[in-house]
């Protein structure tokens, strides 16, 4: 879970990390005044949840009154990578000296905290690693272990401070990393680290939390911050799915994807593009859905009117096959058959499961003129081709 | 032989009272399995499926002797349960819970390191030695005993690979899933030299799928595994993710995509199967026919 | 810096360890009061710094309002171990089903914390350790690790308890540990541990802190919990030298010890006792000591009636001896000589140190009259001999 | 040869601008002590007595190529500058600052430990090498070149015992303050095993005092060490203490007055000197004359 900006300022100002003065604004008029409450010339940053807000001019610099409620109108009528802006940050301007960076993240070689410091510091820090990788610092910290004040100053040092800013920066860097170890973070970050005379400030700041670590942090409730999914880029469709807690994307073919199993939705999508199907979406059901949570899957597939033939396996390990079935068929009986399904059930219960439809198919033979199941004698891939096959058919005819 | 488990290892449930321990350690004696005891904290004294339940694994060490344990309690006590067993001296354990936190995992790898224990998961299905042992939540109805070892991330993957390997004849020894969680407590070549090492294993099949760096990790090291290793990627057509800050970039460079995976394992000398039924050809020029 | 153990239970409360209601009172009304507002029965315990306040008759339980008011002022007229009275802690008294001992301190063979639980709580617990050793559980915590919650549940096992009070006192130990990590303790110890139906309380609470990492802990200044020295036991000599932060002890003899350098005041307390003298104090001047407190040392001595002969020693290493010759001219400056002074300097600048002596002695010589000053070539035992015989001829005298 | 510093000895100093740094700094550099570099964070590029001033242990051991460390920096900072050594490869490091906090020197031991270091201290007076190497705050007057090694927790017992084996004509190697902080960077047997191995040591001395339990632990291990062992305990005549808590009685049971020391000694074969003077005589009888 990534922190809005302001969010992550306040929690590194209540771990000694300076920050300039500033306040959130929702309005021009709001803006106006915390401005002139600051003092100009002020920052006015746009507050959203993606990167590259520089570059799309997310940031501006306001000398008066007149210039902060037009700069505040201009950014909060902003989309930024397709999110709107609903605040922005008003901040007072810091003197630049020097810029640097430090971030502290997980290392996913070495399985450790690693602490990265640069002299280089902006929003072109990952070309600096790219091109002149000995301006950026680097040290890894064991997993048990605190970041120590002396290996803050060395960091510094090594990045060409002095005087000082050793144990200034150093002191910033033994904060961050607390505030990274702290909140359960994947990342805490500061670019730039402004140095402006005697001074340092965090002129920006990252900080984005592991979700499953969420429930050891109820204070961050207490601050206000809540639980967000990270809605910006999503469809209408993503965005139902994620309210019911289905990982779920949008693609640009016509195949509905309906894989069963944590981990098959990625290797189904390949699955398909290799026999030259056009996958319309990917989707994970996750470990053992109940009967409810197949049949809003298959809602979601079959409300999409790009999709012309749905593709569903299930490989029961924790799933079950029964219950996989019973989901199919709360689905048919609330929606009917529109589309074709092409599906294949194995694993744990699948001879359950196939009875049930085949009963269900006496019954209701109307419900599955457009349906065919395999078993575990038919291989997947023959199962897929049949599916891209079928939609070929469907989408020309 | 196998790896991990087989016929003969002593297997602990850990959260074995639990909806999905009780369940799964009914199929795991169903399959044969031979589960000795299940520990839940305050619960000392029952019993599930006829299986002693202790309140510490200490107790279950001393009363029952297990060697493996299967865990199945909440993500959030996972890293304690692992370290229960650490310090009790267990040397394998598998995490079936999933979305263990981070900072949890990277603590139990640390731990797991020096004692030089086996951690597979989370987020793990289990391990399977077809004929000897199921460990963790897989269906048997894919697997049958044979001659190759899997180690895939995902749960479905790994039925996939089993049903494959079962169907071309080939079999497995023993199928490892590594887990899906982003930081497991094994890694491919961790598992890949336990299958070195065992002698009924003749080649190895490991799937890895887009995203983290398990797979790049393992190309650095397949110098040293000597046994034939097949590898597939899935996540070639997947959608790129997003990203994750200029730290994470600074250190993994673009890595983590499907392409580099499969660019780091080629250039490792490794073949790539593009789709499951590329794997049985691939393995009949290396290891002959099934 | 051990905590009275209203403190401590505050500290423990606040880290969810459950303790009774309880209100501290420093008057036989404000105990009734405090009483009433808990409900009858309680406990009432005196406040003191000092052990076996059990046994002194410290603790007491009232039914009434007329009971609580009696027994206060019976507790707040009493010494325990010479120490004065001057609050009680007044508690809601819980039913006892089984009491339990709990602690953490630090292994001293080890060099790591040691949790330490027995099934066989209460004040006897020593007595428990030495005659069934096995009712004793212990455990190593490696120095950066914390408690987990899964070594609490098998302390608790160990020690006999079942069913849910396992994980509850399982994780009573872990916030315990905690407590004793946080506040850089030397020993953190609940004992008893009440055990009572499904509810478990502290009933005493035992905090004892590394005075030398208070400065770690601004925290406990605002909880009201100030530096304290052990006033409990001293004599009011002892009281001034800890009032001025000098190591000191008053004993039976009659040579007033002015030892030079830490460490060696214990020694030198064996030397004269082995020359068959008798020490009248134990003094530590610490490192480096300037004049003033060299002086001071000097005040406490000779205003000590008890005193007739001083013998002093100084091995200058990171203190000199020219301090210590200025210091003394401070003293005699002040004061005269009333006692003869037997001393010793040699290290670091022991030559300018005895020129100071003798170009004093030069000046005022009536000042030196009882002085003897010995240098490097004389041992420190013949120098102690020396004051040892002197003070044999000063006590006859 | 001696042990811990000798004339070869490359010493750092860290705390070196500070008002004791700079003063032991001149007194260690007129006895001959090969002071090669100082570090004070923000000081870099400084002078003192024409050593240079470093940042960062770091940037010092990069120039300078130190193998000791004395640490004159505030008892807060001491652990840090411990660990800062340690990091950077030293394997020598003497603590000057008294009453360092004792959870700090827990984790120092613990790193130290891991790194096969030597930390003297805290609360030490310092390492003298008669005629080679004098690291520390000990005035050199007592000491002279010769063939008993010291070890002892206090300061000024240190001067007593050089200055009884100098007058006595034996000599010191090596003069070693273990320190007077009540958690130590190293154990008694630490430096008795290093004289042990040292060809010039004939014979060692130990004084403890009362408090801790430092001497109780070395008589553990006196069967480890080959060469002659004295020891002087001070406190004999010492008023009892007071006690701390139940849980320290527990794990202590009864030690850390000084007969428990002398017994535990005794009980282990070392022969206890009870005044200065007897020194000699016992070293007369295990090492001959002097």
């Amino acid at each position: 879970m990534r922190l809005y900006e302001y969010e992550a300022k306040e929690i590194f100002e209540n771990a000694k990390i300076p920050v300039p003065p500033r306040k959130v604004a929702r309005s021009a008029e709001e803006a106006k005044t915390a401005a002139e409450e600051i003092g100009f010339p002020v920052a006015i940053k746009a507050q959203v949840l993606v990167g590259g807000r520089g570059k799309a001019g997310g940031i501006e610099f306001a000398d008066s009154p007149e210039e902060t409620e037009e700069i505040t109108n201009r950014l909060l009528g902003l989309r930024i990578k397709d999110t709107p802006v609903h605040s922005v940050l008003v901040e007072k301007k810091v003197e630049v000296e020097k810029e640097l960076y430090i971030g502290v993240t997980i290392d996913r070689f070495e399985f450790k905290p690693i602490v990265i410091v640069s002299s280089e510091g902006g929003v072109d820090i990952e070309k600096v690693a790219e091109e002149e990788p000995d301006k950026i610092h680097k040290l890894h910290i064991d997993v048990n272990d605190k970041l120590r004040s002396y290996q803050g100053r060395l960091l510094a040092s090594s990045a060409g401070l002095q005087g000082k800013m050793i144990s200034k920066v150093g002191g910033i860097l033994q904060r961050l990393y607390g505030v990274f170890k702290k909140y359960d973070a994947k990342i805490a970050e500061i670019n730039p680290l402004i140095v402006s005379g005697e001074s340092v400030y965090a002129a920006d700041a990252k900080l984005i939390l592991d979700d499953d670590s969420l429930f050891r942090h109820p204070e961050l409730k207490e601050k206000g911050i809540s639980m967000r999914h990270d809605v910006s880029e999503l469809t209408e469709r993503e965005k139902l799915a994620q309210a019911e807690g289905i990982p779920y994307l949008d693609l640009d073919g016509n195949i509905g994807m309906f894989p069963g199993g944590a981990g098959f939705g990625i290797a189904s999508i390949d699955l398909v593009k290799q026999l030259g199907g056009e996958p319309a979406n990917f989707m994970d059901s996750g470990g053992g859905p109940t009967p409810e949570r197949i049949a809003k899957m298959l809602d979601l597939l079959v409300d999409n009117p790009n999709v012309v033939t749905i593709f569903g396996a299930r490989f029961g390990g924790i799933s079950r096959c029964d219950d996989f079935a019973k989901g199919v068929m709360i689905f048919l009986e609330a929606k009917g058959t529109k589309k074709p399904m092409i599906m294949r059930m194995t694993g744990n219960k699948w001879k359950e499961g196939m009875e049930i439809l085949e009963n269900a198919k006496k019954e209701r033979p109307e419900l599955f003129e457009k349906i065919e199941v395999f078993g575990i004698d038919t291989p997947i891939e023959e199962v897929a081709k049949r599916a891209v096959e079928v939609a070929r058919e469907e989408a020309g005819g | 032989m196998a790896i991990i488990v087989d016929d003969k290892s002593r297997v602990l449930v850990q959260g074995i009272t639990g909806g999905a321990g009780k369940f799964h350690t009914k199929n795991m004696i169903e399959y044969g399995t031979n589960i000795v005891g299940g520990v839940t904290p305050g619960k000392g004294g029952q019993e599930v499926e006829g299986v002693p339940v202790y309140d510490t694994v200490h107790g279950c060490v001393m009363g029952e002797n297990p060697d493996v344990s299967v865990v199945f309690v909440p993500a959030r006590f996972a890293a304690d349960a692992v370290m229960e067993c650490l310090d009790e001296g267990l040397k394998r354990i598998i995490l079936v819970p999933e979305r263990i936190p981070i900072h949890d995992m990277l603590e139990v790898r640390h731990k797991a390191g020096k004692a030089g224990a086996t951690v597979v998961g989370g987020n793990s299905p289990g391990v399977v030695s077809p004929g000897k042992a199921n460990v963790g939540i897989m269906p048997p109805i894919a697997f049958s005993e044979g001659r190759v070892g899997t180690v895939a991330r995902s749960g479905a993957i790994t039925y996939y690979l089993a049903d494959t390997l079962t169907h071309s004849g080939y079999g497995e020894t023993t199928c490892v899933g590594l887990g899906g969680d982003p930081i497991l407590g094994s890694n491919f070549e961790d598992i890949l030299r336990l299958f070195d090492n065992d002698p009924e294993t003749e080649a190895m099949v490991m799937a890895g799928e887009i995203g983290g760096l398990y797979e790049e990790i393992a190309s650095q090291h397949m110098s040293e595994i000597k046994k034939p290793v097949i590898a597939f990627i899935a996540g070639l057509y997947a959608p790129p993710g997003k990203r994750m800050g200029h730290a994470g970039a600074i250190v993994e460079k673009g890595m983590g995509t499907a392409e580099s995976k499969v660019k780091a394992l080629s250039d490792a000398g490794v073949p790539i199967a593009k789709k499951f039924s590329d794997i049985p050809k691939l393995l009949e020029e290396r290891i002959g026919k099934a």
